[in-house]
């Protein structure tokens, strides 16, 4: 329950961070688990640093040092970005940098009405509930049944459900469905074909319009949605990518080599010739490697809606007006491809 | 946008726009080259002398005609590549055409037009550092959250209260070492009364003077700021000015309006901060659940003068615009071992050209993003 | 004539660099020049230092320090990276970074025969030239004419014509000629169309193979040229993307803000509440704004000869056997695409 | 290759292929689903098990077959999208198909290996800032170089040395700290002798302490290393093998031949490196043409010890694999103002993978370029 409000002490049934040095476990505290045989055992986790008993957090505080068998750690209360390094993948997963560009393309702030799809992992889905809360509400819908029912599941375990529909639904064969019709604030797709999904982003919005964001990995999915955007009149349509890196700080002594005496003939030769000093520096160091390339965001808005329908007309007239030039040849082509990697229905 | 006054002091009058014309739409295109072969670049492709298009831009009330009248002039234009015209198009279209669409403010684009018009002013603070700073403190309407900022003319308050909300329980101490907080962009975001009362802006000697050392004490000294500040108040309820206009080509600076109604703050004898110190030192009293800071000043004083006011197990995330001051604090916090997954991080961020047969990354990026220091404090 | 061996003092008719505290001049060193009444007239040189009599730069060392008439500047004699930044721009022009990328992917050496289209300003050139001396050989083709010729003077001012030929052709529609079949150890290209000119570039190498990139600012002239490069044999294609950013270093001094004393009591209040103490940093600040895009580089390898045809019926019979295959419509879905914006001949 | 050995201890056989197959053209896709709706990661959808699966190792003789078999067995390939099957295949084919090519060594594929295999070996000099200090440096066929490297395996005297090609006058100066040169890169070129002999590869006291206190000084404290000098030498005639592998999968240590007939070396009395010594000092007391520093030392006074001997006008290329250390020689040659154009420039470089539907930027980048501080020598 421990994603619901700020807490000083743990409680059973909180999911806790365990922190040990620069390492990060998520552990769920139950002080009984089943075993492979279904009997109920005291919980132990095993860290680098040997053994905790579960059982012992409850009624610690958080950021405390825990003992553990082999050495001690910390205790923290899960945020939505400690969850992100820690939570089980059952997908690819979006990480801070794009979530936190996510929020604040979409305009959440709390009281907003959300819709993301897919699930997925639920990454994102804590980001979003924690922005919307206490008045607003997330939609998030999977394809796979499965991962459906596990996110519910762990929106129940971290008493955020109140704050969150999740279902199982091809968002892109069937829509958000009617009832969503006219509600949302803002519409996120994570999807393979996330093109096919703008329709449906357009009729689950407000009157007064609202924010799109599309994550893809391939920039022939950002075409193909950039194009599908302007068709449904939204505007300032933008894709940006985002990449963070992580410094490594170090002290770092750095010999000196004189060669200064060798312009004299001096009578004693050092034998050694070694760097004779030494400099110190505070060094930021680039990671060898480092996450190149997560997604593209592709966002845009959609007017309110009587300005909607009157762009709609002048593109349609504008695209009468060109129908054997080169652009639109262009644009069929992307539909023809479009047909290629589609979803089934 | 009409165009009036003289050609150095440009005025523009507001029409409302029934519809909106783009150039492309309204200029048939004939011919087009396939290259730019033919093209010599001697500057004489333009029949028409500078002074006959000023007229044109007089005379003509649809900028089409404006343009259609400068193409049938232009030698080159018609060998130009397709592409070449649409970039032509789009030049002028900028320079004729121009619609000015009034948008709601909102932390988008408030803080898209401060880093365009003036980065400096909010110690360069890019979009996507901002976005982090609000998740990475993991600010929400629950819990109260502390801010010390010495000059982003307060958008980490605007970042951070607009994530907090309105109508729920929690406080954001918004501490700056100044005689007066900046407030241009909380201003801006024009948020109801009820939200903008939960932003306690607080002098930080005076706030910590009222922790430390209790009420009433130095009142004397303070008398000569107190005057300066109900200036300041009494100019701000004049500015009138309430909509961002959020045109491309915006370059004067963003008016704000005063959603507070402060008027108490007049009235005699305990000023207004007087208040607001006691109210801030009682939230920081009870501890609050995440840090913020983004100083001008070496942020290592700042930074560990505040922590003891953070609850253990919270978040904290220190901005600033180059490393080295990070660097040296985080080899300080190491040494002290008193947070936890402490993080030094810096952003790249490229926008995209996606067009048919035309995208790529745009020519030019902003490649200094600032650098974060974030971590959780340990009991 | 400065560009073809290592000098050490300045002749006239060299081009030499003129340093002014971080900016950068080309100037020729010539005495004398024509004014617009076609007279001849004394070179003097404006720079924000004031006058230069070029003239006065004959006989003086490279590298030494010139007086200007209200300040003074230093000499240098022009490298390719020198050249780059000062050069008349008569197109879009390709930086060191990209450069000197392209030298090392094409394995030029000493020695080497390569081909470059199209010429542009010649900042690649250039550094072509450099790179293959003494014995190999740069030919450069660009299908303006004025440009091709321009170029052609260039190189003979700049002493360097021996090792080039600057020719005025359309390589696309007309190939790189019948004299250069199976001479060139690596081909480069900077068209509009590359995809169009790897047939050429494979008639243009060597039996025994040879290196080919090609640069370009689009995402879909890549993805055609892979498609291209793959249809041809060619092995190891890989794109890649450079950027150079510039720090600038400074020594910054930042303010310390004494924030302890207000723990106690004191008599003696202070006043002025000001920043307490500095520290000095020597920072290397990122540039606010810096490249972000100059062009993708495609870099593959022609294997030899004997290799390349059995690739080739390999390819072929694996091509019959998916005609029917997603892939299969989507490579010619990209060859309609292509008509759109192919060269006319 | 086909392998032989346990599986502990892999060996691998060559064979000549006549002809080579990739597993997407032998095995025809009969099926595949949408997307990965009805894939439930248990674990179990490979009925063969892991000692079955060797077993068709062994017996059988084209990959194919086996992978054909492994697929017929398994219960999810033909639900997976047909990009997952693609992804499957690849995976199975480096498993089953391995060729390896043998190619030509240059700088482009040694460097590439030597950065893939330990890139702190090279001191983590990237493709791309390799490719500069060669550009910057202005090498060419023309004038004498001096390269001070204190630790990338010979590859920046094998870069500089390949620019400078073949039958052309100028020559290298290679200075380093240690008893002998690292030359590791170098003799992988394979550069013909008359190239591989311009490079003149000196301990850098001894070459100085020959200039500046001039000959026959010193060879009594010599002996010891001479001697070392001598066994590395012979050592390195022994190593026989002689061609680079580039195959993906190469993880030992790059083989080396030894191109040089330096036999005259082991000749008696006077060692080649008291003739390297007086040829190199001749070089630097006629000045050099241009000035290559990659120590791991502080370059600071290194840098300036070594300005002298390049004539003015010339550039100069400092390479260090973080930034601080040319920060702060920034800072002093701002002040001595005996260098123009002085730049401290980081490299980004991305790969992309272009496939139809598929193209994006590589996931994993190297953010490590090091750092290079340029600018040309004043008089």
């Amino acid at each position: 329950m421990s994603f619901r409000n700020f807490k000083d002490k743990i409680e059973e049934g909180d999911t806790v961070i365990l922190y040990l040095s620069n390492h990060l476990h998520a552990i769920e505290v139950k002080p009984e688990i089943k075993n492979k045989k279904g009997e109920l055992i005291e919980n132990v986790y095993q860290t680098t640093f040997g053994a905790l008993k579960v059982r012992n957090l409850i009624g610690s505080e958080y950021g405390s040092k825990v003992e553990l068998s082999k050495g001690w750690g910390h205790v923290l209360q899960p945020t939505p970005e400690l969850w992100s390094l820690t939570l089980p993948h059952r997908t690819q997963i979006i990480y801070t940098p794009d979530i936190s560009m996510i929020l604040l393309q979409l305009d959440l702030v709390p009281g907003c009405v959300v819709i993301e799809a897919g699930t997925g992992s639920g990454s994102l889905t804590h980001a979003l509930i924690r922005r919307i809360r206490p008045h607003g509400h997330v939609y998030t819908f999977d394809f796979h049944d499965h991962r459906a029912m596990l996110a519910r599941e762990e929106f129940e375990a971290h008493g955020i459900a109140d704050f969150v529909t999740a279902q199982h639904r091809d968002v892109l064969a069937e829509g958000f469905g009617e009832d969503l019709n006219g509600k949302a604030d803002a519409v996120f797709l994570d999807l393979p074909s996330p093109w096919t999904g703008v329709k449906h982003a357009v009729d689950a919005m407000k009157n007064e319009g609202g924010r799109f964001c599309s994550f893809s990995p391939c920039i022939e999915q950002v075409q193909r949605t950039c194009l599908a955007l302007e068709e449904h009149s939204f505007q300032d349509i933008s894709t940006m990518e985002i990449l963070q890196t992580e410094l490594k700080v170090s002290r770092r002594t750095i010999p000196v080599r004189d060669l200064s005496f060798l312009k004299h003939k001096s009578s004693n030769n050092p034998v050694e010739e070694k760097p004779s000093s030494e400099k110190n520096y505070i060094v930021g160091a680039w990671p060898a490697t480092a996450p190149g390339h997560t997604g593209y965001l592709t966002v845009a808005t959609l007017p309110p809606q009587y300005i909607r329908t009157k762009c709609k007309a002048d593109k349609d007239m504008m695209e009468d007006s060109k129908a054997d030039n080169q652009i639109e040849l262009q644009t069929s082509d992307h539909e023809n491809g479009k047909m290629c990697i589609a979803e089934n229905p | 946008m009409i165009p009036h006054g003289t050609k150095r002091n440009k005025e523009y009058r507001l029409e409302l726009a029934e519809e909106t014309y783009s150039l492309k739409q309204e200029i048939t295109l004939k011919a087009s080259g396939a290259d730019n072969r033919n093209i010599y670049d001697d500057g004489r492709s333009q029949k028409l002398s500078a002074v006959e298009i000023d007229e044109l831009k007089f005379d003509s009330n649809k900028a089409s005609d404006i343009v259609e009248t400068i193409i049938t002039n232009s030698t080159t234009f018609h060998n130009k590549t397709e592409f070449s015209q649409e970039k032509y198009l789009k030049k002028k279209e900028k320079k004729y055409f121009e619609y000015v669409q009034i948008l709601k403010p909102n932390l988008r684009n408030i803080s898209e037009i401060m880093y365009k018009l003036e980065p400096n002013k909010i110690q360069g603070i890019r979009l996507d550092t901002l976005s982090q700073i609000i998740t990475l403190s993991n600010v929400s309407c629950e819990g109260n959250h502390l801010l010390y900022d010495s000059g982003s003319n307060g958008l980490l308050a605007a970042a951070l209260l607009g994530a907090m909300g309105s109508r729920a329980n929690g406080k954001l101490v918004h501490m700056h070492p100044g005689n007066m907080s900046q407030k241009q962009a909380l201003l801006a975001m024009n948020f109801e009364t009820e939200q903008y009362n939960k932003c306690i802006s607080v002098n930080v000697y005076s706030v910590l003077r009222q922790l430390y050392q209790g009420c009433d004490t130095h009142t004397v000294e303070k008398e000569d700021s107190t005057l300066k500040r109900k200036a300041v108040d009494a100019l701000e309820h004049d500015v009138k000015v309430s909509k961002l206009e959020n045109t491309e080509n915006a370059t004067s600076n963003v008016d704000i309006v005063n959603t507070g109604d402060e008027n108490k703050l007049l009235s005699p004898k305990k000023p207004k901060w007087h208040f607001d110190n006691i109210a801030a030192s009682e939230v920081l009293s009870n501890k609050v659940d995440s840090l913020v800071v983004a100083s001008k000043e070496d942020p290592q004083n700042i930074f560990l003068e505040l922590l003891p006011f953070v609850k253990p197990g919270r978040p904290f995330v220190i901005y600033y615009s180059v490393a080295e001051p990070l660097q040296s604090l985080y080899i300080t916090l190491k040494c002290l071992s008193n947070v936890a997954a402490l993080k030094l991080t810096c952003n790249w961020m490229r926008n995209y050209q996606i067009l048919p047969e035309r995208t790529h990354p745009e020519v030019m990026m902003n490649s200094s993003s600032g650098f974060l220091l974030t971590g959780y404090v340990l009991q």
